[in-house]
C-alpha cells in the first residue's frame, strides 16, 4: 500500500521524536564547526509543530506539511529554520489535496524541496551543507523506483545514500553556512545540517518500510 | 554553568522584560513574536531602520533602539537568527511611510530570514532596503563562500544609518549610505575563554590556561588560529595587522575605533588595548576621530576583545556626533 | 590568569593612559601621583568635587570625571585605596576656589588616607568637607565596629553631588545633600566566580561549580554566607530583602535603582535580575522613578551583581536629571 | 653597645628582604579574610623606601625613619600605607637628631609609634588587627628592660610577644578594617596586619641581637 495521510503524520511524530533524541548531539556538531544551537533549533521547530499538529492532522498532506514549514520558519531562526522550512513547504505544495503518496509523488516532493533548499541557501554539492545529504538521497531514491525496488526498500535506499553523504561531509571544507569561516580548520568535522537532514529522512524510511 | 538566570529556555523573554520594566520611555517590547521598537513608533515620515540578530550580543541590537538609532530590533534565541516573522511584524509596527532599512550581518541565518521578510514585506507593497554587514577580516573573502561575518562594523552602522534616518534621509539614500559605511569597516577579535550558551549548559569551545584563540567570531564559533596567550599589546598587533591591510588603511585616514568586550573582560584591559591600538594608528598617521570603549557587541559572558575601524569621511562623522537616546548609547540629549 | 595586559605591575598606568589617548575631550591624567581631572579644571567658583579608592572597580571613579561628576579621581593599585599625595595634588589641581568636597567609601584604608589628605590640605588653608559612603547592608552595623562598607550608593552620590556642585551648591550645603544621599542608599551584592587580582595571579577565593557567595564587597572579599546556586529570582529576593527592611524602604517611597554587573556578568542576566527587582518593588510600593542597569562599580571580571536603591526627593532626582558628560555616564549633552 | 645609626639601616634593609619573602605569605593571610593586597603593599613600599636610603643613609636616625614613614604613606595605600607610615613617622619623630638608639629610647619611640596607629587608627587590643601584636610587644620589651635584661635579649622578648599577639588574632572576631565585614567568618585566621607587624619587629630583634 502506499503512504497514506496517517503515515505522514507517524513520520513527522517520529521526526519531533529522533531530534528530541538527537538533540545534544546535534548541538555537539554544530559546537565543533558552528555556534551549538543546530540542536536545539531544530527540537524547537519540531516541538512547536507537534503542538499544532492535532489541528491539521486531519487535513490533506500538503496541508500538514505545509504547516509544519510555517511553523519551522517561524520558529527556528538561524539557517535551519529558513532552509528546512523551505524544504517542508515545497513538500506541501507538491502533494496539496493529497490523503496518499505514490514513489512518483514521493519524488517529485522530495526534488521540489530540496530545489527550495537550493535556491534560498545558494550552496552546492560539495559545501558541506545539508544539500550534500539530501541530493544523493534523492538521486539513489529516483534510481530505486527506475531498478523496479519497492516504495519501502527505494525508501531505504534513500536513506543510506543520506547516510553516505552525510559521512561524505567529514574531509570536507565548508564553503557555506557558519562553518566556511573556519576555512581549512571546518575538515574533519561532520556537518550538523546533513545529519539532521539525514535523520530526517531516516525516519520516512523507518516509518514507511513497508510502502510499496 | 553559572548565570543569573532562571529557567535556560526563557533567558530571551525574561531579560525583554526586564528591559521593558527598565526603560519604559525609551522603548516597548512586543512579545510572540519578540521584538523592541522605539516608543514613540511609528515617526511619520521618516524611514524605519531595523535590524536584528541571534540573542547573546547585548547590548547589541535591542540595547540600540530609540531615538537617532533604531525603529525596531528583533532578537533571536540566543546565537540564532530570528525569524522572518519577528521582522515582518516589527517592520509594518515602526512603518512610517517612508519605506524600511534593514540592517543584516552577513550569516546564513540572518540573510536568509531577512530575505524571506523583505519579500513578505515587499508582497504587501512595503518598500525594503537593505545593508549587509561583512567586516570580519578574520574570515578569507571569496566569491565562492558564504563570505565574511557580520561584526563590529554593525555598531557603526547602526549609529550612523539611525542619525540619517533621523535628519530625513529616504530609502535609497540611505542604503547607499548603508553600503559606504559596510565598505569601509573592518574587524577583528579574540578570545581568552569561551562562553556557555545558556540551553547547552557547557562552554561552546575549550581553551587551554595559557590559550588564546584568534579570529573569532560572536557566537562561540572556533576562530582562525589558536595560540600561547600573549601581552596585550602582541595581541593587539595581531588584531590591528590583518584590519590596517585589508581596506587597507592609510596614512590621512580619519577613523572611528570601537575597542569591544566580547562581554567578560573588564573596562580597564579595554584600555590598555586603546593605548596600543592608538599607538598603531599614530605611527601608521591614522588618526583616530572619534572611539567607542566598551562592551557593545558581546559573546554572552565570554573573555575578549574586538577592535573596529571605520575609515570616516565628513557625512558619517556629522551622522555619528547627532545625538542619540537608546538604552546603552546616548549622547547630546 | 587570562588577562589582557602586558605586565601585573603595570595594569593601573597602563589602563589610565589608554583614557587618556580615548577620552582627550573630557579628561586628562596626571601621573605620580596619578589621578584623572576634568580637561576644563579647575572651574572657578564652584566646589570641587574629588573621590578615588583602589583600582578593579572601572569604570567607579576614574569614568565618572567629567561636566555634572567629578572633577577628580584618584586610583590606587588594584584593590588599594589611593595615597595621601594623590588626593593633595589632584585637590590642588582642580580647587576652583569653592573648597573642596570628598566623596570617601568606608574602608579603614579610603577613609585614613583621605584624612590625611584632608589634613594637608586643610593645613594649607583649603576648605574641605568629607562625605562617607557605608551603605552596604551585607555588612552588620555597629558603633564598635568598622561599620559598613561603601559600595554602589557612590556611584549615585557621585552622580547627584556633581550636578549639585555644578549648578553652584556651595560646600556646606553640598556636604549635608551628600549626607542625605548617603543616608538613604542601601546596596547589597553577591558572587557567581571570585576574580584575580594581576599582581597576585590566582582568584582571590574558590566557589565551587554550584556555590554562589551572597554579600560581598567589592574586593574579592568573602561574602555574609555561602550556598548553593540558585534561580536567579531567589537571588534577587536574598539581595532585596536585607535592603528593603533596613532603611526601611516603604510604600510610597520613590527610588533611584542600580542593577550592577561585578564586571564579568552580561546585560542580559542584569535584566533579568531588574525584572525581579521591579516585580518586588511594585508589590512593596516603591517606585522605581529611575534606574541603571549596567557596570558602574566592579570588581575586575567578577561574574555577579549587586542592587542598589537610594530613597529619592525631588531635589535628588532634579540633580539626577542633570546633564553630566563623563567617559562612562552621559546624557543631557 | 646600643644601636647605631648603621644597624637601623640594616633593620630596614632586613625589613624590605623579610617581606619580599614573605609578600605572597602575607597576600594569602589577606585574601582569607581581607582582599589580597597587604604583601605587595608592604612590599611596595619598602621597595621604594630602599630606593630612596642611600640618600639619606648618612642622615641620623629620625630622618631615615621619617623619610621611612612619608615613603610608606605615599606608595602603599590601603589601611596599612597610613597606619605604618605613621609608626614610622612617630619613630622617626622620637629618634630626632639621634646617631644611636638605647634601650630607653626604643621604648619611647616604639611607644610613641603604636600610639600613633591607635590614634590614626581607632583599635582597641583585641580588634584583631596590628596592634594585638605591636602593644604586647612593647609591654613585653619595657618588661624585659625593667627586668634588667640586655638590649638584645629584650628585644627577643619584645619579637617573642608579637609572635603570641599574632597568633592570639587567629580565633578573634575583628572589628576594624576590611576583615570586619566578614563578622564571625573572620575568626579562625590570622591577622595579616599582626603578621606583618611581627615581622617587621623579628627583623629588629635579629638584627640588634647583640645591642646591650
Ligand atoms: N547556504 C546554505 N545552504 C544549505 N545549507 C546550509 C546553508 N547554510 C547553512 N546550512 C546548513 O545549516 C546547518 C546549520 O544550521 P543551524 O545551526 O540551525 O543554523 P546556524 O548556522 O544559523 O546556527 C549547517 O550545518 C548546514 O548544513
Ligand atoms: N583601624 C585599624 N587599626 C589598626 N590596624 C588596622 C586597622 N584597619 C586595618 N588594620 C590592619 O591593616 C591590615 C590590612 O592592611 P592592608 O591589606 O594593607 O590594607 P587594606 O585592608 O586596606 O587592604 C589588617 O590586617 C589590620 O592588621
Ligand atoms: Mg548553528
Ligand atoms: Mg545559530
Ligand atoms: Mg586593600
Ligand atoms: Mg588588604
Amino acid at each position: 500500500m502506499p503512504v497514506m495521510r496517517d503515515d505522514v503524520v507517524a513520520w513527522l511524530e517520529r521526526c519531533a521524536a529522533v531530534l528530541e533524541e538527537n538533540r545534544d548531539y546535534l548541538t555537539q556538531l554544530d559546537a565543533a564547526i558552528g555556534d551549538a544551537d543546530h540542536g536545539a533549533n531544530m527540537d524547537r521547530g519540531f516541538k512547536a509543530f507537534m503542538a499544532k499538529l492535532p489541528s491539521v492532522a486531519d487535513k490533506d498532506i500538503g496541508t500538514i506539511l505545509k504547516t509544519l514549514g510555517m511553523t519551522l520558519v517561524a520558529t527556528v531562526g538561524g539557517a535551519g529554520g529558513p532552509l528546512y522550512g523551505t524544504f517542508f513547504l515545497q513538500l506541501g505544495v507538491k502533494t496539496a489535496n493529497k490523503l496518499m503518496l505514490t514513489p512518483e509523488d514521493w519524488a517529485e516532493a522530495l526534488e521540489a524541496g530540496i530545489n527550495g533548499v537550493i535556491a534560498r541557501g545558494q550552496a552546492r554539492p560539495g559545501d558541506k551543507t545539508m544539500v550534500d545529504a539530501l541530493l544523493p538521497a534523492l538521486e539513489a531514491f529516483k534510481e530505486a523506483i527506475r531498478n523496479g525496488d519497492s516504495f519501502g526498500k527505494a525508501l531505504q535506499r534513500m536513506a543510506e545514500a543520506a547516510e553516505q553523504g552525510m559521512k561524505a561531509t567529514i574531509p570536507m571544507v565548508a564553503r557555506k553556512g557558519r562553518a566556511s569561516y573556519l576555512g581549512e580548520r571546518s575538515a574533519g568535522h561532520q556537518d550538523p545540517g546533513a545529519t539532521s537532514s539525514y535523520l530526517i529522512l531516516k525516519a520516512a524510511a523507518d516509518t514507511w518500510a513497508n510502502a510499496t | 554553568m553559572k548565570k543569573l538566570i532562571n529557567d535556560p529556555m526563557n533567558v530571551v523573554p525574561e531579560a525583554l522584560e526586564g528591559m521593558a520594566k527598565a526603560h519604559p520611555d525609551l522603548i516597548k517590547v512586543h512579545f510572540n513574536p519578540n521584538f523592541v521598537y522605539r516608543a514613540d513608533a511609528p515617526r511619520p515620515g521618516k524611514v524605519a531602520v531595523i535590524s536584528g540578530g541571534g540573542s547573546g550580543h547585548e547590548p547589541m541590537h535591542v540595547g540600540f533602539v530609540g531615538y537617532g538609532m533604531l525603529d525596531a530590533a528583533c532578537p533571536g534565541a540566543v546565537f540564532t537568527s530570528p525569524t522572518p516573522d519577528q521582522m515582518y511584524e516589527a517592520a509594518k509596527m515602526v512603518h512610517g511611510g517612508a519605506g524600511i532599512l534593514m540592517i543584516v550581518k552577513n550569516y546564513a541565518g540572518d540573510v536568509m530570514n531577512f530575505d524571506m521578510a523583505a519579500d513578505l514585506l515587499r508582497g504587501e507593497g512595503f518598500q525594503v532596503e537593505s545593508v549587509l554587514i561583512a567586516d570580519d577580516v578574520a574570515v578569507e573573502s571569496s566569491l565562492y563562500s558564504q563570505g565574511r561575518r557580520g561584526t563590529g562594523t554593525t555598531v557603526l552602522a547602526e549609529k550612523i544609518l539611525g542619525a540619517a534616518a533621523e535628519r530625513g534621509y529616504d530609502l535609497q539614500r540611505l542604503a547607499a549610505l548603508g553600503r559606504r559605511v559596510a565598505e569601509n569597516g573592518r574587524s577583528m577579535g579574540m578570545a581568552l575563554t569561551s562562553c556557555t550558551v545558556p540551553h547547552v549548559g557547557k562552554p561552546t569551545f575549550e581553551l587551554g590556561e595559557d590559550e588564546m584563540e584568534i579570529g573569532i567570531g560572536i557566537h562561540g564559533e572556533p576562530g582562525r588560529y589558536r595560540e600561547p596567550l600573549k601581552k596585550a599589546d602582541e595581541i593587539v598587533e595581531r588584531l590591528m595587522e590583518p584590519i590596517l591591510k585589508d581596506l587597507p588603511f592609510k596614512a590621512g585616514d580619519r577613523v572611528i575605533c570601537m575597542v569591544n568586550s566580547m562581554g567578560g573582560t573588564p573596562l580597564s584591559e579595554l584600555y590598555i588595548v586603546y593605548r596600543k591600538v592608538a599607538e598603531i594608528c599614530e605611527k601608521s598617521g591614522i588618526q583616530i576621530v572619534r572611539n567607542l570603549v566598551g562592551a557593545y557587541i558581546t559573546s554572552l559572558e565570554m573573555a575578549g576583545t574586538s577592535i573596529t575601524l571605520l575609515r570616516a569621511d565628513d557625512e558619517m562623522l556629522e551622522l555619528w556626533d547627532h545625538p542619540v537616546k537608546t538604552p546603552a548609547l546616548r549622547w547630546g540629549m
